[in-house]
């Protein structure tokens, strides 16, 4: 460690600023919840420490720019901050205040603080997921994340299902940190650095490379993916989301439905190359770095996904079920602009598919954490909304509501006006794009794409159809709920406002920038 | 006198208005006086059709002395690429003969109606219907492209439907109605397709063009487009097999059945293959065709005639047989132009002649109807001759021209210059002893016509006085609206024949345009003689309709027991002929049922095994997720163990490649 | 260390891997499922000193440090877990949870039966002082 | 105000009062029919101002010897100063490279298919005045909402544009048919639904795949969407490709037509898949029908027009007229054969509708200017004929609340009105001279006979069929002796006066669009002379030489 390294260690502290208003405000609701058990005060108190973080993250430092010179070094730092970082961070801490809001009313006075303090420390991971730029850093982050998932899941219900699920969510979440640190480890003996960029770098030098150890890489690739791919729902790596989804709490199926599959993703752009820290020239295409069967294996894990999530989702009577195996087949068509990302490379694509990727998860996160709000918001102990019967009639009864629904459901299938079709479109006109030798098989996987696009609107519109063509069979009685309701009207503004101009532009805007750690190492690469 | 153009609009446009006004004002405000706006267009009509004949021998000619139509644009309907239609009018012969023939006897139907029809609660509706009518025969005669003759082509047929089920609420004229429509049409597919061709063939759909270049079509497509325009004329003209629907349409009332079904809308064929003359006269196949189609639907509906009961329907058979003889004779228009400027004429004719004497045989059996309450069965009623003078008289008249009576009455000459081409077309050429048949057929044909022609006015006037209940206590012979046109007809019936056949006025006025540029070609090599008065094969067929009233009067006056005796003796023959050889049946067999059969057969498959199909293919990913759901089965380890398969799976997967 | 002991370890890591990987499959005792996941966290952190070693870096036993450090967490939470499932349903087997799977499908019933698990153990008996603690009933009960 | 401003207007008036009517709530119904009549009015009117707009627009150009190369729309809303047939609004930029642009404009291909959905608008307001008692809010809100949709599809010049106005017709109409329909609303809905949906996301692949094409192939790699500027590409990338070149373009338009193909002829519908139409036809509610006969069937007629035939002319040329007019004279004949055996009034309407599309298909696939032209008016004249068919089947059925045809008999003596108008519509849709039917009808025979003679002589046989059914419905409900269907305490009373404005204005058109087609075609001429000349261009187009010889 040189000295201007260590400058720099000392440097990032105003970076981590956020962060660690999380944890403190976290610490502060878990021992404070052993002395008062009021679910309003911790769920107020978190959402002023999301606030801050918001601040502090509005405030804070700019990005470590490329174009910096004194920050030249700063991409060797364990954590990294770029305009994709930012993002994330700021999503991160916007999602908190959504599932405080979210779960503001589902929560028990005495669970309350636990509930509320794990979550704390759940953003937090991923703000830190977003940053990480060390194999530590990164392990230890996405732990952060799992972690406070196992309590959380068992917390708010005391019933056998939550058990259940929060056994298997915990048993197969461990398996599948080992098999992504078993990756880490392959990684880390390829390059000999846990710095991810020094990593990528010596994955993209010209001399030594990945290649040159074929096994191990593969081998890392295939476990990395594997392990991220449980946090992902990719088939055959999702069997517990059904389950969890259908057993936990309606706010831990949102959580998982969303924040860990953005994890999930973050994760894998970092690790395998798709964003690279700004210096770092990719030897011919981004994230091949570890083989170049990287697309391929996408490519398969993609058609698997979505096709077998689609499939069971079609036969499903129960809500969380349905919408858990919804959630597999959208981690499908978020899986092909992985396949694709390599071979888009800005002259040759219209859309990147990074930029699709962050494009569709931002749309997908408010249209199914609209979603499973809704099912919270419906519910009452009395009246538990499990079925698509109990949705019958819904729009006789509530209106709004039902309308409300109806829009994350059209937004699902991805019907235009609504993020969801925005998000798809660029999905697919990228998989279109792509120009290589074989860019038939990526038209074929947007063929594939397509049709299980089809095949999925035809159980969510079972959905409409029963909120809108039935007779009520037993009226919900949904309770007053304001921060439910807050909830419902964020996620219905998004998943409209990010679906037309100049909402969708804007994000897109955005996004573009995020993955722009990546254009300008294309920019180099090409020079 | 005016330009031919200026006014020759008026002649459709006249009798339009009036459909338009009826329609408009009749039924609030007219009513009982619908009948003015449909009278005054049919008598504006008429005058300005009076004027065109005159102006058209005065028209001018072209190089080769030949007269040169007038031809009158007045606007474009569609173009489209080569598809140019402009609703172009032309005045010629042909059409003038055509035009005064159906307003004449248009405006006097017309007149007649307003008797028959009075107290009818459609009245406007009758009026407006028949003045659309006027509108689409008038217009039908002057168009001068293909597609304008086949738009007012089916507008006949339309008003044809109107009319027949102008008693909408009986069941019987609605399925004639239907029934009609539906069988022209199928002839009228074939007369559009045979216009495709044509214009396929020659870029055009203008007559003159078409015909002019008629003899630089291959013989193969001029007899295929020939055969389909035929199809169309088959069709209208009610001609074997396509002539089931006439005898039905006689549900609409009397007028229209003088009207359409006998004197004008029914001769549309004829005149469609006068008209195309160029075209047949060069394909021999076809002509062959045209006329043993014509002569045996003569024969046939002849036979059919002899036993049947209803007035009207013998009336309908005996238009079928007489439109029969009109094909014979266009038919036999082979080998040369001269013959076939002949045939044509002779079709022409017959066609004149025959409008007035049908039209008057409708009218009559209308005020016989009328007479009676609406009962036409012959057998329900007899001895009229005293009760209904004027009816009978003129009636008389009618039947004594459709029956040929020699000399005198139309009928006689315009069916002896039939006869005359059918002899001159089996004098020579590869096809001379099929015309022969057909002449010996014809003759025969006469000879029935008259038999079962004096059979109805011998049961309907003579032997005691019968009438039936609905007749009520007085019937009453024809009121002077109805009985001036019966009379006027009656002359017309008479008198035309003599009047226009022997002196030559007719032919000479007709033929002069079936000039050489008309029929140019391979038909002009040879050159037939002069048509002169075929002395003999008048004597023979005078003899075969004095034969046949004679019989006729013998077995319906004199002696009726007889008639049960030769029913008896003919048996067979006389329940074939009762029940008009079963041909209805036939093609409720062969067409009808197995069309519906078709169409239900298509509603089964499409509800089950299409739809099924679709839906299968739509089952298809659900049959998945039930196929894969056991994996799905609860246990954490099995989750797990799948996942490690999984990751073996890319594991191997991308190794191994 | 020369290039093949590193295969060696390597060897051993991955063998270390496997045979936790097997054992979280095979077992039935949750908390025995639990430790094979622990077992497969060994192999890795064999694989990573191993490396740090060949390549002289730190970095790999820092990360195996954290990998120990985030077991014992997960330890914890873990043992709270499964104590709270042993409440409910008074054994360890983990083929009882499965409750939540697709309707329509049966119960998978292992052929063989676990052993009955052994008498539980008599708990001590309470000092004389002090009151006896009430009975807490188990569906209350949380972590 | 600027005349391109009322080209948005179309679209947005009925979605602005859309909205307004939902707002309203469901109590105040009567305000709420008013509005949406307001809103039918007014977007008829602005119909009819752009038409005027248009013709003088045109009127006004000199007459060009050769047709142009590609579509140029009029009235675009947002126009490029410099490129008055281009627009600049964007809705996604690519960088600089390009954008999916908000591109509306009005054409000759258009034009007459906007006056079509606007005044089948008001006769789908007018005519569920009554009808719907329930939920009237959301009804109007969605009728108008569809309309809105309609007018975006026929308007979109870019191609993503197009292809989102072309979904968003299908929720409206969902709940249309789900919520208001017969007692198979909820089946007949969702599978609609699914059924078009499906289609039409792989028309999507097929779309962006032309753009990808274009964009690789275009020396400068500009990315566009817009559908002029892709169909010049394309065809100056057909007509200079040669060798390996030529091979990728011949492969690339196989692939395009076959993708466009699925979702265009699910909406047509043509022969396999056309079984969610009977079905959805018989369970919406009437407005519904309506505008699903009258407008969104010719949604998948207008696509073939404006983005297939020009997109890849050589796959049509290869597959498109075996393959297409095969199954439209299948269609043609099969659907009249299913209509005829319906006891079920509105069941035979929808079958007829398979065929008349079929006429409608097999004239767009002879490839030439007849069968174009017939083609552009059969879809307007079926959108009439059989949009006043549902409206007066919606009438009876308002009436006597049965479809049955074996429950009626002889109606024509009671509701006089009503007949007449019956008996004309069935004239109409079965072809007859003087009316509508008949020119669309002849020009496509025309034109597939010069092209495929034997498919026109077995097409030529649905002209009969279509006569046969029609006439059989006729002489069943309306003709012979009196047989109402058990209708309770209320006096069947003919139409009224709001039921004869929701017709007239089709009757009328009938007649002036059988008598004077001229205005439609002429309109519609230079644009499809532009298509007719992209097919007659392309090698392999023999047999059509009389396209060439556009009267001058």
């Amino acid at each position: 460690m040189t000295e201007a390294h260590a400058q720099l260690l000392v440097g990032i502290w105003p970076f981590l600023v956020p962060e660690m208003i999380l944890a403190g405000v976290a610490c502060i609701v878990f021992l404070g919840g052993t002395v008062r058990a009021d679910r309003h005060l911790w769920a107020g108190v978190s959402l002023l420490g999301y606030v801050a973080a918001l601040v502090a993250l509005h405030l804070g430092p700019a990005t470590t720019t490329p174009a910096d010179p004194a920050l030249a070094h700063a991409a060797l730092l364990p954590v990294l901050f770029d305009p994709l970082t930012k993002l994330l961070q700021a999503l991160g801490f916007l999602t908190g205040i959504l599932f405080v809001l979210l779960s503001w009313n589902e929560v028990d006075d005495r669970q309350a603080a636990d509930w509320h303090a794990c979550l704390l420390i759940l953003v937090a991971g991923i703000g830190l997921t977003a940053a990480a730029n060390d194999l530590v850093v990164l392990f230890l982050a996405l732990e952060m994340v799992s972690i406070p998932t196992y309590v959380m899941l068992y917390v708010p219900r005391e019933n056998a299902a939550a058990q259940e699920a929060a056994l298997k969510y915990f048993l197969l979440s461990v398996f599948s940190s080992a098999l992504v640190v078993f990756g880490f480890s392959y990684l880390y003996g390829i390059a000999g650095q846990t710095n991810l960029t020094l990593i990528l770098e010596a994955l993209n030098a010209p001399e030594t490379s990945a290649r040159d150890i074929p096994l191990l890489a593969t081998v890392a690739l295939i476990t990395i993916v594997a392990g991220l791919g449980f946090r992902l729902k990719a088939a055959p790596f999702h069997f517990y989301a059904p389950d969890v989804f259908q057993g936990g709490p309606t706010v831990m199926a949102a959580l998982l439905a969303w924040v860990h599959k953005a994890t999930g993703f973050v994760a894998l752009l970092r690790v395998l190359g798709f964003v690279m820290p700004p210096h770092v020239q990719p030897r011919e295409f981004i994230g091949v770095a570890l083989s170049e069967q990287t697309p391929i294996v996408f490519w398969f894990l993609a058609v698997i996904t979505m096709t077998w999530g689609n499939a069971l989702a079609l036969v499903q009577d129960n809500l969380k079920r349905l919408l858990a195996y919804s959630t597999v087949a959208h981690a499908g068509y978020m899986l092909i602009t992985l396949a694709t990302a390599p071979y888009l490379r800005h002259e040759a694509g219209a859309v990147d598919g990074v930029e699709a990727l962050l494009y569709y998860l931002i749309a997908y996160g408010a249209m199914t954490v609209g979603a499973f709000a809704m099912l919270a918001y419906l519910s009452t102990p009395e009246r538990p909304v499990d079925t698509i019967d109990d949705l019958a009639g819904l729009s006789r009864s509530h209106p709004a509501l039902a309308l409300t629904m109806a829009i994350f459901l059209f937004s699902l299938i991805g019907v235009p006006l609504t993020a969801g079709f925005t998000g798809k479109f660029l999905i697919f006109f990228g998989a279109m794009s792509v120009e290589a030798d074989h860019a038939y098989l990526f038209w074929m996987l947007a063929f594939i794409g397509v049709v299980n696009a089809a095949i999925g609107g035809w159980y969510y519109l079972r959905l409409i159809a029963v909120m809108y063509l039935r007779q009520p069979l037993q009226p919900l009685a949904p309770r007053p709920n304001l921060p439910g309701l807050a909830t419902l009207i964020v996620c219905v503004a998004l998943t409209l406002g990010l679906g037309v101009p100049p909402g969708s532009t804007w994000l897109l805007r955005h996004v573009k920038g995020a993955a722009g750690a990546a254009e300008t190492a294309r920019e180099l690469a090409r020079r | 006198m005016f330009d031919v153009c200026s006014y020759l609009w008026l002649i459709p446009a006249l009798p339009l208005l009036g459909c338009i006004a009826t329609a408009a004002l009749g039924p609030r405000w007219l009513r009982g006086q619908s009948h003015w706006p449909c009278i005054l267009g049919a008598v504006g009509a008429c005058v300005l059709s009076v004027l065109t004949l005159i102006a058209v021998p005065q028209g001018a000619v072209n190089a080769d002395g030949a007269p040169v139509p007038y031809l009158c644009s007045y606007y474009e309907w569609f173009r489209a690429g080569d598809v140019d239609v402009s609703f172009a009018l032309r005045a010629d012969g042909l059409t003038a003969v055509m035009l005064v023939t159906v307003t004449f006897i248009g405006s006097l139907i017309v007149i007649y109606s307003v008797g028959y029809m009075h107290g009818d609660p459609g009245y406007p509706r009758y009026f407006a219907v028949v003045s659309l009518f006027l509108f689409s025969m008038t217009g039908l005669v002057l168009a001068n492209n293909f597609i304008v003759l086949y738009a007012f082509w089916e507008g006949v047929g339309l008003c044809s439907y109107l009319l027949i089920g102008y008693w909408f609420s009986r069941p019987s004229a609605a399925a004639a109605a239907r029934k009609a429509f539906l069988v022209t049409r199928l002839g009228d597919i074939g007369l559009f397709l045979g216009i495709l061709v044509l214009w396929t063939e020659t870029n055009s759909l203008d007559f003159d063009v078409v015909l002019g270049q008629a003899h630089t079509l291959s013989a193969e497509i001029l007899t295929i487009a020939c055969l389909l325009l035929f199809a169309g004329a088959v069709g209208k003209s009610a001609q074997f097999p396509l002539h089931v629907w006439l005898p039905d349409a006689m549900e609409g009332p009397s007028p229209v059945s003088a009207l359409i079904h006998a004197a004008t809308m029914v001769t549309a064929g004829v005149y469609l293959v006068a008209r195309c003359m160029p075209l047949f006269g060069q394909a021999p196949d076809a002509q062959l065709v045209v006329a043993v189609i014509g002569g045996f639907t003569a024969l046939l509906a002849a036979l059919i005639a002899l036993t049947q009961t209803d007035l009207k329907r013998v009336l309908a058979y005996s238009t079928i047989s007489q439109l029969g003889y009109m094909f014979l004779a266009l038919g036999s228009g082979v080998e040369h132009h001269r013959l076939a400027a002949l045939a044509a004429t002779a079709a022409i004719f017959h066609l004149v002649t025959h409008a007035f004497f049908k039209a008057l045989l409708f009218l009559g059996a209308g005020s016989v109807m009328h007479a009676m309450g609406d009962v036409i069965d012959m057998r329900r009623f007899g001895g009229l001759r005293k009760l209904l003078p004027v009816t009978h008289w003129t009636f008389l008249c009618g039947a004594a021209a459709l029956a040929g009576f020699p000399v005198i009455f139309s009928g006689f000459w315009s069916k002896d210059e039939i006869l005359a081409v059918t002899w001159e077309a089996s004098r020579g050429g590869p096809h001379a002893v099929i015309y022969f048949v057909l002449l010996v057929t014809a003759l025969g044909t006469a000879g029935l016509t008259a038999f079962y022609t004096f059979r109805a006015y011998f049961m309907t006037f003579w032997g005691e006085q019968r009438l039936p209940e609905e007749a009520g206590h007085h019937p009453h012979d024809a009121a002077p609206v109805m009985g001036v046109p019966l009379m006027i007809l009656a002359a017309g019936a008479v008198l035309a024949g003599i009047v226009l056949g022997p002196t030559g006025l007719f032919g000479g006025f007709l033929e002069h345009y079936w000039s050489r540029s008309e029929l140019p070609t391979r038909l002009q090599a040879a050159e037939a003689g002069g048509h002169a008065l075929n002395v003999p094969l008048m004597l023979i067929s005078a003899a075969v309709a004095l034969g046949g009233i004679g019989l006729a009067y013998v077995l319906y006056v004199r002696t009726p027991a007889l008639v049960g005796t030769a029913a008896r003796m003919l048996g067979g023959l006389y329940g074939w002929s009762r029940n008009k050889f079963y041909l209805d049946e036939l093609f409720e067999a062969l067409f009808v049922r197995p069309f519906a059969g078709l169409a239900r057969l298509c509603k089964t498959l499409d509800q089950y095994l299409v739809d099924g199909l679709v839906d299968l293919i739509g089952q298809v990913p659900a049959f998945v997720g039930y196929v894969m759901r056991p994996f799905q089965n609860g246990l954490v380890q099995f989750y797990a163990l799948l996942m490690a398969l999984g990751v073996a799976g890319f594991l191997l997967a991308t190794m191994l490649r | 260390m020369s290039p093949v002991n590193l295969e060696s370890y390597l060897l051993v890591g991955a063998a270390l891997f496997v045979l936790g990987m097997v054992g979280f499959l095979t077992r039935r005792n949750m908390i025995l499922i639990f430790l094979s996941a622990e077992m497969m966290l060994q192999g890795v952190a064999l694989n990573l000193v191993a490396f740090a070693r060949y390549h002289g870096d730190l970095g790999g036993q820092v990360l195996t440090l954290f990998i120990v450090t985030v077991a014992a967490c997960e330890a914890a939470v873990a043992l709270a877990l499964i104590l709270m499932l042993y409440r409910r349903r008074k054994s360890l087997d983990v083929s009882l949870w499965q409750e939540l799977r697709e309707p329509n499908l049966e119960p998978v019933v292992d052929d063989e039966p676990l052993p009955a698990p052994p008498p539980p153990p008599e708990l001590p008996h309470l000092p004389v002082a002090g009151p006896k603690p009430e009975e807490q009933p188990h569906e209350t009960s949380h972590v | 105000m600027n005349a391109s401003a009322l080209v948005i207007g179309l679209v947005a008036l009925p979605f602005a009062a859309a909205i307004v009517v939902a707002l309203l709530g469901a109590a105040r119904a009567g305000l709420v029919r008013w509005v949406s009549l307001g809103a039918a009015l007014g977007g008829l009117a602005l119909a009819a101002v752009v038409t005027l707009q248009f013709t003088a627009i045109r009127g006004a150009q000199p007459p060009q010897k050769e047709a142009a190369a590609t579509f140029a729309p009029e009235l675009v809303p947002g126009a490029d100063p410099k490129a008055p047939a281009r627009t600049t609004w964007n809705i996604i930029e690519f960088g600089n490279r390009g954008a999916i642009q908000f591109y509306l404009g009005i054409d000759g291909m258009n034009i007459w298919l906007i006056v079509l959905t606007a005044l089948l608008m008001v006769s789908a307001v007018l005519v569920s005045w009554n009808a719907i008692q329930e939920r009237v809010n959301e009804y109007y809100a969605w009728l108008l909402a569809l309309g809105a949709a309609l007018s975006g599809v026929f308007l979109a010049f870019d191609i993503i544009l197009f292809y989102v106005f072309f979904e968003l017709t299908l929720v409206p109409l969902f709940f249309l048919i789900g919520i208001w329909g017969g007692p198979e609303r909820r089946h007949a809905a969702r599978k609609f639904f699914i059924f078009t949906f499906a289609g039409s996301v792989i028309t999507l692949l097929g779309l962006l795949a032309l753009v990808v094409v274009c964009h690789q192939k275009s020396p400068d790699r500009t990315l566009t969407f817009s559908i002029p500027e892709l169909v010049r590409q394309v065809n100056h990338h057909l007509l200079l490709s040669a060798g390996a070149d030529r091979a990728f373009w011949d492969a690339t338009q196989f692939w395009v037509f076959f993708a466009l193909f699925t979702g265009f002829a699910v909406k047509v519908p043509l022969f396999p898949v056309h079984t969610w139409l009977p079905l959805a036809h018989v369970e919406a509610p009437t407005a519904g029908s309506v505008l699903l006969a009258g407008v969104l069937l010719k949604l998948g007629s207008y696509g073939f027009l404006r983005l297939v035939l020009p997109l890849t002319p050589d796959a049509c040329i290869t597959y498109g007229v075996d393959v297409v007019g095969t199954l439209a004279v299948i269609g043609i004949l099969y659907g009249a054969l299913c209509a005829l055996a319906q006891d079920d009034v509105k069941k035979l309407v929808a079958y007829s509708s398979i065929s008349h599309l079929g006429f409608c298909m097999l004239g767009m696939f002879a490839l030439n200017a007849p069968g174009l032209t017939g083609s552009l008016l059969q879809m307007i004249n079926h959108g009439l004929s059989t949009g006043a068919l549902f409206l007066i089947v919606g009438m009876l059925y308002e009436r006597y609340h049965t479809r049955h045809m074996t429950d009626y008999g002889g109606i024509g003596a009671k509701l006089r009105i009503l007949t007449l108008c019956m008996v004309v519509t069935c004239l109409s849709s079965a072809g007859l001279p003087g009316l509508n039917g008949f020119v669309g009808e002849a020009l496509v025979l025309f034109g597939a006979f010069l092209k495929r003679p034997e498919l026109a002589f077995i097409a030529s046989a649905g002209i009969l069929l279509g006569a046969w059914y029609l006439l059989s419905m006729l002489r069943q409900m309306f003709f012979g002796t009196l047989q109402e269907p058990a209708h309770e305490g209320h006096e069947v009373r003919d139409l009224d006066a709001r039921e004869v404005c929701a017709l007239a204005p089709l009757l009328v058109l009938f007649v002036i669009l059988g008598v004077y087609p001229k205005p439609v075609i002429d309109t519609a001429r230079p644009d499809l002379e532009i298509v007719a000349k992209i097919l007659r261009n392309r090698p392999g187009m023999t047999g059509a030489p009389t396209v060439a010889q556009q009267g001058e």
